[in-house]
């Protein structure tokens, strides 16, 4: 037998175990759908969704009963190992029919439980998604399969519980709810993975083959803890189970199906599944049976002291998952069959008594036990029903309850734990003792007594919808109380026999044990339960003394900390400061690089150095100096903008001086119009920075500005001082003539070798543009605008807006300048010059014209539609780059020819000139664009109208009177 | 010969510089820090040209002209900033 | 002293000069910071080619020496990206301070108040809560 | 027509100049380039420069131009000899003003051109109305003389150049 | 040669001019041929998927000159994926910003947009470090123009935050680049590879500070801690739909940090290889915590979603740092998912806002607005998502994420980050969505102020998004089939190598 | 090593250039107010730096066998640029010291300035002649 031990049986079994899984997950769409038909129709199709798997279930029961196995397989994700993979045994046909016949009872009851103002769609919808993920838990082969069902079973609980979304306890308990299954999951998840790794496979069926292997691994037990800690989140064992009476806000037929009869018994069903795998450690018997022995008698002991109704079955809920979970811990296969057993008991008697409360609750219009009591005569079936539901829950004979406790009793005398054979008899029997208790508590304090003169509500007997589900769930409680052997046994034996492995033996299932310790126990603890309940009234009075710390105030006090840290800690973090961010993150980078230089070696390299002549030192000092003015003196604005062209110059001096002409003709050419946008802004801003950083401040950026200078001039040093490995641009510098047609070898790279950059490098350009346009343009708007309409100068102005001379002098520039523009351009390909700096000098050209002459004035004169500039300018590149590929070589492969053209002469023309032409009117577009519109909202602020005139002061010009001096004050 | 005149006249120029720098420290009004940078600026360009002969290649011009071009605008701006407040109005 | 001495000390001033302006709090010096690192790591790059003197790199039949023409390249390229980026923060800090009435980088009035951070009470967890946050601009009429 | 294609025929011959000073070596096609350079240019410059003054190239334009080339080379003389060796409490400055006759921008700017270029003297400013210049002199024992002496001097002669 | 691979780069890169020439005040134009371009980018990307899915690295020369000399665009799975990716998200948000009218918010959108995706696609194409330089600089600058339009003065102050950071980042690149080329002489990644491969001993010191800080730069667009400051800011001021499309953005750091140490920085670096890990590993970690952290104490819904988009790349970089096959597959089913998951919570987080009037997306009960079920669904499909809860495609990310770090070094610690940071996100979204529609449901008054919104058609964009992730988990078994392949290759760093530098 | 004529003059031109720019800066180190030290460079620098290029015009055909002329044209873009420069220089400082800014008594500006003597104040602070003083010609 391969890794998969059951075989497929045939294919229609396969497909219909398939539509099982299936069916409840499509069919939630139908109640969303049916619900325009009716709230009749939108039940009766729930209820033929879950009856039709009911039936595809049943039909398949026969086989499992006979001790095969029905698989169901189809790939997902090989790779993980998840797939939907699905198989049916008798602990699935179990579970999965409990799932689905209750569910229909459910949608019965809820049919009648719902007022007419719920939305009853969005429940069943609601109601099947959770019973699709049920039903894929129990039926999965594959535990990644059976997470992602275990999850689901979370998030759809989740909104059931809350689907009474105004009350604020059914918000709190959905979110408690989600949060500690949650939880759960997510340690299952861990548990489960680490089990798959264990059992080299993610499959149930080949886990549960690798008991022993498991249980060897050295990783067993954190993956035990992690599994248990999942169910026992699910199942509300203690310390995880205040979740679960919260969960009771929601509608009771989402009690009495999730919180009674399915969605906590995930926990249980997982225990049981992987009980051959798990169990039968020292670990596991303390763990789970000390959590689940606890769990009873803590939670039976509460139970008793809630007036509540639900709250008391959420409670006698906890302490019989608990008494579930402590017989499987006890790792015995007969205890093993005796928790089988009482899952079958505990979800009849327990789902009709939830809906006993449902009922109680909406005829008397209340649950609370201190205003109930006498309804007996009022509601006589549903009276009957819980006294005999209670019955089996106290464990009265002949009810079903009354069996399992019997063998659990039975497994509980035999246990010794910590040495002691006493303990464990002592804590079950304070448990029966206090289960009994609560149960005649339900009864007595409900239905006996004296009869009130006023109920919140007018009760009397609930429609047959409503009771009719839990008298078939009462009569199956008495049936298999009455013949046991009959109607559970062979379910029983079967799933005990998968639970355990076929370790348990066929165990026949009466009513009747024979006089024993066990028994006596049972009786004196029906009488004891009378006592407690007699003296209930004083037992109360200690128990409010004691002041138990309340799980949900507790809940919700660690949840709202933990939300606050998280706001305090996010946003003391996240405080906003450019100034911390910026730290941070130039911290990181130097300390990262440092890091890296420290980890691996390093070769002082042997490049000898060259001597500096004095110049340079020269140079060295404005530049230091330089940097130092600005550095200290950079509050002052206007100051520091004058110290940063020293910088520049000194820069550009030094491309000079170490063979970089394009270097140094664009860095001059770029700082002029980086000044002049920064003097333009300046203006509207403020002229000086206040002093804001305190001295730590100041010494820890220098300090940090000092390391990361320290760094840059390290890594300089170290890099000039190596010969390092042959550059690519030895390639470059061969080909440049040769296949680049040029001589200016950096030109060529810009548009040839590296033609790509460029074109990126525009683009970048164009995009700046733009978004310095959108900017721009909507200044004048909002507050902006408020703002800008009320500036006034910041300081003092000369009246002259045009000064004679300077105008005289740029225009006779221009044509000069745009001369020297175009021959940078030209002769950019063999010698230095190129597009952008011929743009820029275009660009400055023109400048000069708007700042002497004016704005307006000139702009007038040079009606360019600066987009379409930049526009074409990327067009021009790009479809430069297109024409290559016409020709079928790659985009932007060049081509150049020496054409001979009369009178000039033989003249290169190569298309990356066609390339450098767009690169040139983009940077015009871009320049202009952006003073231009920086400028005009200088206008704006101004308030003036624009001078018509090019210069204020023109002898030769036949005067107009003209107003008085624009916004100056004169002398 | 040349290369010892040359070497003379960087060292003017050089010192020069460092005299610029100092006035654009010192001040004390705005147009002597503007003034200081054009004549440094303009020494520069000395610089560039007094490189070339030292070196003998002629492919720095450009750098210097476009550096007398730019070194005039940037003068006006800060000149025209200092009376107007907007350089392009 | 040595040129490589130079340039290195030379790239660590304008980078410390660099680091310390885009540290301060108003966004004009934080844009002569940038304007700072931007000089720095022109030279830098340039460097990574190594320094040589008079040998540019134009090609002709008889040069054998060169200076390495690459960074060359790539520092025009990083040139004119810093250029258009410069011109898009100087304005976005123009525009900003106009928008806000104020150029401190956090858009701090004086450096103290904090129009926009939320106030310091409890998150909402079923509790009332001011409503607080920014919100966008379409959302905002 | 020719106006059209020509508006600044001095213009289109200095552009043909610069042009071949740029180009460095003196070719025909260097050369065509050039005056299709220096034919575009002034047009479509032109709008620049309205008003374009009458500018008389003769033996008096030429002949001022060296005399201003000479005044620099002997006032930077001056001007050394001051910096070097006058004590500051020594030097005489002074504020001139010079009445002017010539109307035009670029006459007045060729004045005061010329007068920040030649010896001692700084123009620094011109009257709202254009009719006057001011001029800082560095170091002037007598401001009339030095006023006249500009007037004589420079404004004269510009006044023949400019028409 | 296949001119496909630049078809992607040049699209956009045509289409952006004609859009500001001759579109710019034409407005249905504009809308038609965006969406268009977006449609035809989404064909492209499959195609090249398709191409790709050969195993064959494919280069394109630009200019015509052959690696390392000129510029290489390189296709292989992981480009093309990425490619697609981009293309689908694009195409969303694109509908999105049409149907809202984001686009007629300010100037220059529909350009701004195409320039982005130019940008984009480069990034993910280009195998030369400098040009990735210039990609990253063109698609930051787009960012820039889309992260302010609209305006207003929350976003202008987070914008300046914004790109001055990035201008650092670039700044920074630079460094690494000029120590990167000082070092090795090259600047094609694959040749870089050869290069370190063969460098001294003694060069290692520089061109491993070269290398971490080239990382750093990237883990700075992929927000990880300490590096991710910039995020929540500009997410929360931007405009929803534009945060939508930067859940793209932080995949670009990703992607290049994967890119990046696979090629040049694997096995072959020697003693460096893999450096890179020690320091990604515990940031990530850190990463992941911030962010959960963030959505657990957020106070409104961008809030919620920007911090979400931090802990999912700290939870996609922790991935990343393990530097295995498995671990890299697991991680490029997960960046598809948490981009798409995060785009689609941007976009509901709007619709939300829109309706709720003057409460906006704070997390604090309205009036009961309208479609407030609808949205509820489709708010919690997306916070299944993004927390990784199933059926979504975020739980099998989750479970083939743990699944593959489990047995490497460090593995334990991405399972405890993992596992609890999904408990503090689902604490969060729990908190975050009962407040928005159970608790609203029982607040009384009027929404005043609410702002237009094309209903159906926004939510269809969502829930477009939504069945993305649902065919993610549906046939994810044959994506992770692709993507185990695309692992395999990018740990198979000769391939690309050879690939590039062609053979030999 | 022997030095032909040419090269005499080259480093005559060279020191002679040197000298003056270096006199000019040193001017604008030493002399007293701003006015004063606008002279120094306006006239002596511009002509240093002239003095090299002409030196380099010289230089490159004469020594290197390579015409260069626009050493030629950076001296003409000097020339025409540098009493503007002074002008403009000027008339910020005038304006300045008019307003108090910066204060340099010494300069005389703020009090002693002349008047221009044809009815209208200077540009700086006048700004545009509002009404026509005689009739247009
Ligand atoms: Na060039
Ligand atoms: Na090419």
């Amino acid at each position: 037998m391969g890794p998969h031990p059951f075989d497929v049986i045939d294919s229609r079994a396969e497909l219909t175990l398939a539509w099982i899984a299936l069916l409840p997950f499509l069919g939630a769409l139908a109640p969303a759908l049916a619900i325009r038909l009716g709230r009749n129709a939108c039940a009766l199709a729930t209820g033929l969704v879950t009856a039709t798997a009911l039936a595809l279930l049943l039909s398949l029961a026969p086989q499992v009963m006979a001790g095969q196995v029905v698989t169901a397989r189809l790939e997902w994700f090989p790779g993980l190992g998840l797939n939907l993979n699905f198989f049916l045994d008798a602990l699935g046909l179990m579970f999965a029919g409990m799932i689905l016949g209750i569910g229909l009872l459910v949608i019965i009851y809820a049919r009648f439980y719902l007022a007419k103002a719920d939305p009853m769609g969005r429940f069943f919808a609601f109601l099947l998604l959770f019973q699709g993920a049920m039903v894929g838990i129990v039926l999965s082969d594959n535990i990644l399969l059976l997470l992602i069902f275990w999850e689901l079973t979370s998030l759809s609980s989740f909104l059931l519980i809350g689907y009474w979304r105004h009350l604020p306890e059914g918000r709190q308990g959905a979110r408690m709810a989600l949060t500690v299954t949650g939880l759960g999951g997510l340690s299952l998840i861990a548990g489960l993975l680490i089990l798959g790794q264990i059992a080299g496979s993610y499959d149930l069926s080949v886990i549960l083959q690798s008991g022993e292997a498991i249980q060897a691994s050295p990783l067993y037990l954190p993956a035990l803890i992690l599994i248990l800690v999942g169910c026992f989140a699910k199942s509300a064992q203690f310390p995880f189970h205040f979740w679960l009476p919260h969960a009771m806000a929601a509608p009771t037929p989402v009690s009495a199906y999730l919180h009674s009869a399915t969605m906590v018994k995930a926990g249980i069903f997982l225990l049981a599944r992987l009980w051959p795998a798990l169990s039968g450690t020292e670990a596991w018997f303390y763990l789970v049976g000390g959590v689940g022995l606890f769990t009873m008698v803590f939670a039976a002991v509460v139970a008793l002291f809630k007036d509540d109704l639900k709250g008391l079955l959420a409670y006698s809920t906890i302490s019989h998952l608990g008494m579930l979970t402590f017989l499987f811990g006890l790792g015995t296969p007969a205890a093993a069959v005796a928790g089988v057993f009482h899952i079958i008991n505990h979800a009849t008697f327990k789902a009709a008594l939830f809906m006993n409360a449902g009922i109680v609750d909406h005829e008397a219009g209340t649950r609370d036990l201190r205003k109930l009591g006498g309804l007996f005569t009022l509601m006589p079936i549903a009276a009957t029903l819980a006294v005999l539901s209670a019955a089996a829950m106290a464990g009265v004979p002949p009810m079903n309850g009354f069996i399992s406790k019997e063998m659990m009793l039975m497994e509980a005398v035999d246990t010794t734990a910590f040495g002691l054979n006493w303990l464990v008899p002592a804590l079950v029997m304070i448990g029966v003792l206090f289960s009994a208790a609560y149960a005649f508590r339900y009864v007595v304090g409900v239905y006996f007594g004296p009869k009130r003169e006023s109920y919140p509500a007018k009760p009397h007997d609930a429609p047959f919808g409503m009771w009719a589900p839990p008298a078939l769930l009462v009569i199956l409680a008495v049936a298999i109380g009455l013949a046991p052997a009959l109607v559970a046994g062979p379910l029983v034996n079967a799933v005990a026999a998968v639970v355990t492995g076929g370790a348990a033996s066929e165990k026949h299932l009466s009513l009747w044990h024979g006089f024993n310790l066990p028994l006596v126990m049972s009786l004196a603890a029906l009488v004891g339960g009378g006592i407690l309940l007699a003296s209930h009234r004083q037992l109360e009075r200690v128990w409010l003394a004691l002041g138990l710390p309340d799980a949900k105030r507790m809940f919700d006090t660690t949840t709202l900390a933990l939300a606050r840290a998280a706001q305090r800690f996010t946003e003391a973090v996240h405080n906003g400061s450019l100034q911390r961010y910026m730290f941070v993150i130039l911290a990181t980078a130097v300390i990262i690089a440092l890091a890296g230089f420290v980890s691996a070696d390093y070769v002082q390299g042997g490049r000898p150095t060259l001597p500096a002549p004095g110049a340079a030192v020269v140079a060295w000092v404005l530049l230091v100096g330089g940097t130092t003015a600005v550095v200290l003196g950079h509050r002052h604005r206007y100051l520091s903008l004058i110290f940063i062209s020293v910088i520049g110059l000194v820069v550009s001096l030094t491309f000079v001086f170490l063979s970089a002409p394009d270097l140094a003709l664009t860095q001059i050419s770029v700082e002029v119009v980086t000044i002049l946008l920064l003097l333009v802004a300046l203006n509207l801003m403020p002229k000086t920075s206040p002093v804001e950083s305190g001295t730590g401040r100041r010494l820890r950026d220098g300090l940090l500005a000092t390391l990361g200078g320290l760094g840059m001039a390290g890594a300089t040093w170290a890099l000039l001082r190596r010969e390092g490995p042959a550059s690519i641009s030895e390639f470059h510098w061969n080909n440049s003539y040769s296949g680049g047609g040029g001589t200016n070898v950096v030109n060529v790279i810009l548009v040839d070798f590296r033609g790509f950059d460029t074109f990126g490098e525009i683009i970048v350009l164009g995009i700046a543009a733009l978004t310095i346009f959108a900017l721009l343009d909507t200044a004048g708007r909002g507050a902006s605008g408020r703002r800008l309409a009320k500036w006034t100068p910041d300081q003092n102005r000369s009246p002259e807006r045009h000064p004679m001379m300077l105008v005289v002098a740029t225009r006779l520039l221009l044509p000069l300048a745009l001369v020297v523009g175009f021959y940078i351009f030209l002769r950019g390909h063999n010698e230095p010059g190129g597009g952008f700096i011929a743009g820029l000098v275009v660009s400055v050209a023109l400048l000069m014209q708007y700042m002497a002459s004016g704005y307006a004035w000139a702009n007038r004169r040079l009606p360019v539609d600066h987009h379409g500039l930049i526009g074409f300018g990327v067009m021009a590149a790009a479809v430069t780059g297109l024409a290559a590929m016409v020709f079928g070589v790659p985009f932007l492969t060049s081509a150049y020819e020496y054409v001979p053209i009369p009178l000039i002469g033989d003249v290169g023309l190569s298309s990356a000139l066609a390339f450098d032409i767009g690169v040139a009117c983009t940077v015009v577009g871009v320049v202009m664009l952006a003073l231009h519109h920086l400028s005009s909202v200088a206008q704006r602020a101004e308030k003036t109208p624009a001078s018509d005139e090019p210069m204020d002061v023109d002898p030769s010009r036949p005067r107009a009177p003209a107003p008085a001096g624009p916004g100056g004050e004169g002398a | 010969m040349i290369e010892i005149a040359v070497l003379f006249t960087i060292s003017c120029v050089g010192l020069a510089m460092a005299l610029n720098l100092w006035r654009l420290a010192k001040g004390p009004t705005q147009a002597d820090r503007i003034l200081a940078l054009d004549t440094m600026t303009i020494n520069a360009i000395a610089l560039m040209v007094l490189m070339q002969i030292q070196q003998g290649s002629a492919v720095y011009f450009e750098a210097a002209l476009l550096l007398a071009m730019v070194g005039f605008v940037g003068t006006v701006a800060y000149c025209k900033f200092l009376l107007r407040g907007d350089i392009i109005e | 002293m040595s040129i490589e001495f130079l340039v290195a000390s030379g790239v660590g001033v304008l980078s410390a000069a660099g680091i310390y302006l885009v540290l301060r709090a108003r966004t004009f010096p934080v844009v002569l910071g940038l304007a700072f690192m931007s000089y720095a790591i022109n030279v830098f790059l340039f460097a990574s080619g190594r320094v040589v003197i008079n040998q540019p790199p134009i090609w002709g039949k008889d040069v054998a020496a060169y200076t390495d023409p690459l960074p060359q390249a790539l520092v025009l390229t990083a040139i004119v990206i810093a250029f258009g980026m410069t011109a898009l923060v100087v304005v976005l800090a123009l525009r900003t301070y106009l928008e806000v009435g104020t150029d401190h980088v956090d858009g701090l009035m004086d450096g103290k108040a904090t129009p926009e951070a939320p106030p310091a009470e409890a998150p909402t967890i079923d509790t009332p809560a001011a409503i607080s946050g920014a919100s966008s601009g379409e959302t905002r009429p | 027509m020719i106006k059209k294609l020509l508006p600044h025929p001095a213009l289109t011959v200095t552009l043909i100049v610069v042009w071949m000073l740029l180009a460095n070596q003196i070719t025909l096609g260097g050369f065509v380039l050039g005056v299709i350079i220096g034919i575009i240019l002034p047009i479509l410059t032109s709008p620049f420069w309205p008003d374009r003054p009458r500018v008389r190239f003769g033996p008096a334009t030429w002949f001022y131009l060296a005399l201003v080339l000479w005044d620099i080379v002997t006032a930077s003389f001056q001007i050394a000899l001051i910096v070097l060796f006058r004590r500051s409490k020594d030097l005489r400055p002074a504020w001139l003003v010079v009445p002017l006759d010539v109307r035009s921008p670029e006459a007045i700017t060729m004045l005061a051109g010329t007068i920040s270029m030649t010896p001692g003297t700084v123009s620094c400013d011109v009257s709202a109305c254009g009719r006057a210049l001011l001029v800082h002199a560095l170091d002037t024992p007598d401001p009339e003389a030095e006023v006249a002496r500009i007037k004589r001097r420079y404004e004269a002669r510009l006044k023949r150049i400019f028409v | 040669m296949s001119h496909w691979v630049i078809a992607p780069v040049l699209l956009p890169a045509l289409l952006a001019p004609i859009l500001l020439l001759f579109l710019r005040k034409r407005l249905m134009e504009s809308r038609v041929v965006s969406i268009a371009a977006c449609l035809s980018l989404l064909g492209l990307a499959i195609l090249l998927m398709v191409q790709a899915d050969s195993g064959v690295t494919a280069a394109y020369a630009l200019g015509n000159w052959q690696a390392p000399f000129g510029i290489i665009m390189v296709l292989d799975r992981l480009s093309a994926l990425m490619l697609l990716i981009t293309a689908i998200l694009a195409l969303a948000v694109m509908i999105y910003a049409v149907v809202t009218g984001l686009d007629r918010k300010g100037w220059h959108f529909h350009p701004l947009f195409q320039f982005q995706l130019l940008g984009l696609n480069g990034a993910f194409l280009t195998g030369d470090l400098f040009n990735l330089f210039v990609f990253f600089e063109v698609l930051l600058i787009a960012s820039y123009g889309l992260m302010l339009h609209g305006g207003g003065g929350a976003r202008l102050k987070a914008g300046v935050q914004y790109v001055v950071i990035n201008l650092v980042g670039s700044t920074l690149f630079l460094v690494a680049v000029g120590l990167l080329y000082g070092a090795t002489g090259t600047l094609n990644m694959a040749h870089m590879a050869q290069r370190v491969a063969a460098a001294p001993v003694g060069d290692h010191g520089l061109i491993l500070a070269g290398g971490l800080l080239m990382t750093a730069v990237f883990a700075l667009k992929a927000a990880v801690f300490p590096l991710h400051f910039w995020l929540p800011r500009t997410y929360v001021s931007t405009s929803i739909a534009m945060a939508a499309l930067f859940a793209i953005m932080t995949k670009v750091g990703a992607y290049c940090i994967l890119r990046f140490t696979t090629v040049v920085f694997g096995d072959g670096a020697g003693p460096m290889a893999w450096a890179q890990a020690d320091y990604l590993l515990p940031a990530a970690l850190a990463t992941m915590l911030v962010g959960f952290i963030g959505v657990l104490g957020a106070r409104n819904l961008r809030h919620l979603a920007a911090f979400s988009v931090v802990g999912s790349m700290g939870t996609l970089v922790a991935t990343i740092a393990v530097f295995t096959p498995e671990a890299t597959a697991a991680a490029l089913y997960y960046l598809p998912h948490s981009t798409f998951a995060a785009a689609a919570l941007f976009l509901v987080a709007d619709q939300i806002a829109r309706r709720r009037g003057d409460y906006g997306d704070a997390l604090s009960p309205s009036p009961i607005f309208t479609q407030a079920g609808p949205l509820s669904v489709l708010f919690f499909l997306t916070a299944i998502a993004v927390v990784g809860l199933p059926p979504l495609s975020g739980f099998p990310g989750k479970l083939l994420i743990l699944d593959a770090v489990r047995s490497a070094p460090g593995g334990w610690w991405i399972w405890g980050f993992i596992l609890g940071t999904t408990v503090i996100a689902l604490l969060g979204f729990a908190r975050a969505g009962s407040t928005l529609f159970w608790k609203s449901a029982a607040t009384p008054g009027v929404i005043k102020a609410a702002a237009p919104v094309a209903p159906v058609t926004a939510a269809m964009v969502v829930v477009g998004l939504l069945s993305v992730l649902v065919a993610l988990t549906v046939a994810g078994g044959q994506i992770s089939v692709y993507l185990e392949a695309t692992a395999d290759q990018i740990y198979t760093p000769a391939s690309y190598i050879a690939g590039v530098m062609g053979p030999g | 090593m022997d030095a032909g004529p040419v090269e005499i003059l080259i480093s005559a031109i060279l020191v002679v250039g040197g000298f003056f720019a270096l006199v000019g800066s040193w001017g604008l180190a030493r002399m007293p107010t701003l006015m004063t030290r606008l002279h120094g460079p306006t006239k002596v620098t511009t002509l240093g730096v002239g003095s090299c290029l002409i030196a380099s015009m010289i230089y490159f055909p004469a020594m290197q066998g390579t015409f260069s002329a626009h050493e030629l044209l950076i001296t003409l873009f000097l020339f025409l640029t540098a009493p503007i420069t002074a002008n403009m220089i000027a008339k910020a400082h005038l304006h300045r010291q008019k307003r108090g800014l910066d204060a340099e008594p010494m300069d005389g500006i703020a009090d002693s300035l002349p008047e221009s003597g044809v009815g209208t104040g200077w540009a700086t602070f006048a700004g545009r002649l509002t009404e026509p003083s005689d009739p247009p010609r």
